[in-house]
């Protein structure tokens, strides 16, 4: 696809789209930089690289809309419109921040965005739904929206609210982003007759979408959406996509891939099991090279990585883009800093 | 008082929550059928026949709670919370708590539990204290009609989760569906004044976390809660035959405990048996130990519990119950060794 | 269908067939009217109707091969070869039964016969699969076979165990028992998208097959087992049956449809409830009919009622069918005897 | 006897057992990678990785265990098991009693608990008290390396199903993973004694239900287990320095529990702190309280629990988790007030 003219609807959609990405973007580059620099404790999982999903999905909300989500929430809630600096707060363990510092990043909620996220996998399926059912009883057209991934689908509770969805008939969108991985395994291997049969095996209608891009997604999830507020089935959106940061910052896999030290430090004492009882040798030299395998794909250079920031850029007159990212930078810098003075880590 | 049973009681508070207030709604298995009342008055947008979906259930009832409604989801027995409680422990009981207070989920969850009628360990669990041990969780078991009613109304406007907790051997519907107790030399030792009572109409509610003595006495507390009061009570009898006066408390609330209500009946008494139909480990008879010891009460203290996974024979499930002999043993052991 | 020729290879797999269905029937009318009777406790699930299914699938197991069942699980058993007086004295409450008095009927455990039920709707599922999979480790050819409800794909760790057995190539067969009934629910209102293609969405084949033809299930389900004790793909056989008694003993709706005094009693407070607030009249009138609706298909005469029995019994020589019947009925009264002798609720 | 890391010595464990007894199995979500050990020495038909399935998988595990397999099966973290209850509840648990003692399962859960590096409630909890309260399970949590060890060793030979938890804090690769704790100015409290120690090779199995006094002293007995002990011995040693002789009783079995060397040593000191990061109402604290007062037991009694859902903050967590100010406060209640 090639760039717009500058000031069509076209552009002025996607610049819309594309500065509400940017926005999910460089707030997770800031926390990134925050855990890095330890001042946001535990886990980290980023979405970096589902902005495409979050924008094209997230924008169709309105107020009374509802949102499901699963713990990498920050881009959804970002783009749903839950303030930067409380977010922060948030998850730099501060009483002021959106949950008091109670949350943390993986329990993030904004009731007034009817928006709540879970550390368990397959969460946001029963949330989704008993969201869906407060919009459908209180009939004003209101949608819920949920995010999980490709692992979650085989989650028993995920399943069965995929059925409840559709045999109530609720107004639900159910977004999968598919990564292709559940933090160390390859989904493939482990969701029997594949995830988009899987999902379509509920009575609902499946679409599936490029998640990279993002006008690919939005005009898809906008369908569905307007469907939904007029009545329609429950539906479900699969969304290719692909993150950078492994399964969460740390990932040992992406870890392993990238420092050559700590590679050989893993693999030494692996070589040594190669011998001693145990299993027959070819086994457990398939083992091994299964691992390499793993650590190769999980944490290797993405040459072919289609960061959905970059396609969504390169369709903008290039002042637009520089604008749109200017300006989302400013935004989330100033959060940053105001977040950091008001913590105290200013100087940290 | 209109003379009640302990189900018709229920669907009383039921009829005049959602009479009253329009975001209450049931969900569950068969609940259009088990209660037919309550859908032939209010609707299919009110009563909702769900899947044997329970995970899926349980936390769609959560999140409609969370975005407004009122509902009450039905587990049809406590047992099978097994296969859903992820969305009670990490999801229901934490809204408040990982929301910084700014979020609540006025959820009820209703269950039958208890034993007593032949359907062995997998279906006649108390598992209250299980419940009770989440924090974030409130857990009502009511023992007569009047609270049953009391307990649901409050439940409903409750702004926090509440588990409601019905014991088969007090409404008749159940034993009668589960138990076949029609049938020819079929008996449960049901206590009469748990399944039939006087209820007011409109229902009183019944506030969460306060106990009621039900009968007085200085010489020994027994304390429980759903059948357990009942059987407490005979005992009561029992031992005032043999001169000796033993108090009854109902708990009534398993979560919040009424504490000051045990402590100072334990003061008084100098003696506590605690009766709980759950497992000797499931949490409330050692909560009630560790509270009379945080408190520095000084009462002697014996427990009569559910050792062990219920068996199907009823010989051996009588036994394993908490029963009349087992409580006034243990009730004797303490009365005898002063 | 008509009736094979005395002695040949069909007839004589037919005769073993419906002595094997015979056997289980009568075992089931005997505990129903034991539990009748107040001999027996609790709830009493039948699988009256289900022999055919029942039979021709477990004839085709043998020592080392594994059973996951449901609470509808005497058939199988005694299809199986667990004991008849044993398994009564359970029931029964003896201590000299087969769990010595601890499981009932729905919980019933022969470890000679890897052989385990649950009250629990979806259990078999998780089961089977560790079943399997002690069978794969084994590296016999043994196989493992599970058996539940319609209503049963609902539940979350069904379709996980589905998936599981798929991914993990397990050597288990998934038999869906279709009644087309929950309790009191009907499961097409709340199965989205079907038991057919909810059964096929993991990767696993799936077989339907009429479940009142007992020469149809066994020789599909023959086939399917086979094809397992060769290293075959984890099956689900899907076999449509239909049950005379309800969902358990006493169950309150065919009970209502059989009484017209019951009904009437259930109905007359229903009725005074369509007046005083609450929904519209139409809503009200819609959720009586529904009821009424329910208690007639439920619980009533079933007209079209394909017993399985009377299916394989016309196919048989006359003479044949008597023969069996009347061991089977012998074998199965002196086992009540026996046993109610051994209770001493001989004279009860 | 090597110095080995709390983790290092889990694998012992399970390297010494999968190479006697081939039946041993280990399966679980990304086992493969986490255990990678095993499974280049063992090959992939002993080491599995599941989808995430955790009610299939666990009662997979079990099924397994009922065909003659040795599983161990991991639930990643504690707070899973609760998609999962119902196999340990409904099922594992109830085998051998509902099958009269014909049939046992020797399953062993092997799952991550405890807080104290930021990840919040939902992934930081204890829950041994809930697993504790079913009647047919067994729980262990050790406290150090040869503990560990020794107790999975006797978990994976044990015929029936036993939970064994393996506490982050004292497991480096947790720590790596889930807190960062290579990044600058990341502290955890972590007990070094934990952490590392002296593990024998082979192996020397530890029994179920056998507590061990960690240190000895005859004015207050600290009650604990897990990471908990730790900082009781921290306390101890404070305690001292004021004259105070604390002992310290490190639990190690949740269930069965060491009833004997609780009351043994609360009848030596007449003081007994429980610390025990589970919640106040999980039910261990509780029934420590109640073993005391059944046996007649005459000692003063507190308790440091965590009383709530486990706040991400980690000055909060802190504060809600039992530390040792806590401790010590409770502790001088105690001892002042005689
Ligand atoms: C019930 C439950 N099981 C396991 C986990 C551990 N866990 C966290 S994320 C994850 C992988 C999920 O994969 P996927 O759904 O593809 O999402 P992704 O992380 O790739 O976005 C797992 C297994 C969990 N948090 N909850
Ligand atoms: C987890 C769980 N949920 C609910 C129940 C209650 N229950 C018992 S049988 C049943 C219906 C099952 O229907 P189906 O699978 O079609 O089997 P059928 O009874 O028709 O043979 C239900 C809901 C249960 N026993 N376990
Ligand atoms: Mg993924
Ligand atoms: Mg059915």
């Amino acid at each position: 696809m090639n760039r717009g003219a500058a000031g069509s609807p076209r552009v002025e959609r996607l610049t819309e789209l594309y500065r509400v990405m940017c926005r999910a973007r460089f707030a997770e580059q800031a926390l990134r930089d925050l855990w890095h620099r330890g001042l946001v404790s535990g886990e980290m999982h980023l979405g970096i690289g589902e902005e495409a999903v979050v924008a094209g999905v997230v924008t169709h909300l309105r107020d009374g809309d509802a949102l499901a989500l699963d713990y990498r929430s920050t881009p959804p809630l970002v783009a749903r419109g839950v303030e930067l600096e409380p977010l922060l707060l948030e998850v730099l363990g501060s009483e002021d921040g959106l949950c008091g510092g109670r949350a943390g990043h993986m329990h993030l909620m904004s009731r007034p965005h009817l928006a709540a996220a879970s550390g368990i996998v397959g969460a946001p399926g029963p949330l989704v739904c008993g969201l869906g059912l407060a919009a459908k009883h209180a009939g004003a057209g209101g949608v819920a929206v949920a995010f999980f991934g490709d692992g979650a689908v085989n989650e028993g509770m995920l399943m069965e609210s995929l059925n409840l969805a559709s045999v109530w008939r609720l107004p639900v969108l159910f977004v999968c982003k598919d990564n292709r991985w559940a933090v160390t395994t390859r989904s493939a291997a482990l969701t029997g007759g594949g995830l988009a049969r899987r999902l379509g095996a509920f009575g609902l209608p499946v679409a599936r979408v490029d998640g990279t891009d993002v006008e690919r997604v939005d005009r898809v999830a906008g369908r569905l959406v307007a469907r939904l507020r007029r009545g329609g089935p429950a539906s479900v959106l699969l969304a290719r996509c692909e993150r950078g940061e492994g399964h969460f910052l740390g990932d040992p896999l992406v870890r392993m891939a990238g420092a050559a030290g700590e590679l050989t430090a893993e693999v030494r004492p692996l070589l040594r099991l190669l011998g001693g009882p145990g299993a027959p040798l070819s086994a457990r030299v398939g083992a091994l090279l299964s691992i390499g395998r793993r650590v190769a794909v999980a944490g290797g250079p993405r040459p072919r990585w289609r960061d959905p920031m970059r396609r969504a850029a390169r369709r903008l007159p290039d002042r637009v883009a520089r604008a749109v990212e200017r300006s989302a930078k400013a935004e989330v810098d100033s959060a940053v800093d105001a977040a950091l003075r008001r913590t105290g880590f200013a100087d940290a | 008082m209109p003379r009640t049973t302990f189900a018709a009681a229920i669907d009383q508070a039921l009829a005049e929550a959602m009479a009253r207030d329009d975001r209450v709604v049931v969900l569950g298995e068969d609940v259009r059928t088990l209660r037919r009342g309550l859908y032939v008055r209010f609707g299919g947008t009110r009563v909702l026949d769900a899947p044997i979906s329970e995970a899926a259930l349980l936390g769609c009832a959560l999140g409609s709670a969370m975005a407004g409604l009122r509902p009450v989801v039905e587990i049809t027995f406590v047992d099978f919370v097994a296969v859903a409680l992820d969305q009670l422990l990490n999801h229901a009981a934490k809204v408040e708590a990982f929301s910084g207070g700014r979020w609540r989920a006025p959820l009820v969850v209703r269950a039958a539990c208890g034993g007593g009628y032949g359907d062995a360990g997998q279906h006649e669990q108390a598992l209250w204290g299980l419940l009770a041990g989440i924090p974030g969780l409130s857990v009502v078991v009511p023992s007569t009609p009047a609270d049953a009613a009391g307990l649901m109304a409050t439940a409903v406007d409750h702004p926090g989760p509440v588990v409601f907790l019905e014991h088969k051997l007090l409404s008749e519907y159940w034993l009668d569906y589960l138990g076949g107790a029609r049938r020819p030399g079929v008996e449960f030792d049901v206590p009469a004044d748990g399944a039939v009572g006087d209820v007011p109409d409109p229902v009183l509610p019944v506030p969460l976390g306060s106990a009621v003595v039900r009968r007085r006495g200085d010489d020994v507390a027994l304390v429980s809660l759903g059948v357990g009061v009942h059987r407490c009570l005979q005992v009561a009898e029992i031992l005032a035959g043999e001169g000796v006066d033993a108090a009854v408390l109902d708990l009534r609330s398993v979560a919040p405990l009424d504490r000051r209500a045990v402590t100072d009946l334990a003061q008084l008494t100098g003696r506590v048996v605690v009766v709980d139909e759950d497992y000797t480990r499931g949490g409330l008879s050692g909560e009630i130990a560790a509270v009379l010891a945080e408190d520095g009460v000084d009462a002697t203290y014996a427990r009569v519990t559910t050792e062990g996974t219920i068996p199907y024979a009823r010989r051996l499930e009588t036994a394993t119950l908490p029963n009349v002999s087992r409580i006034l043993t243990a009730a004797r052991s303490l009365t005898e060794r002063a």
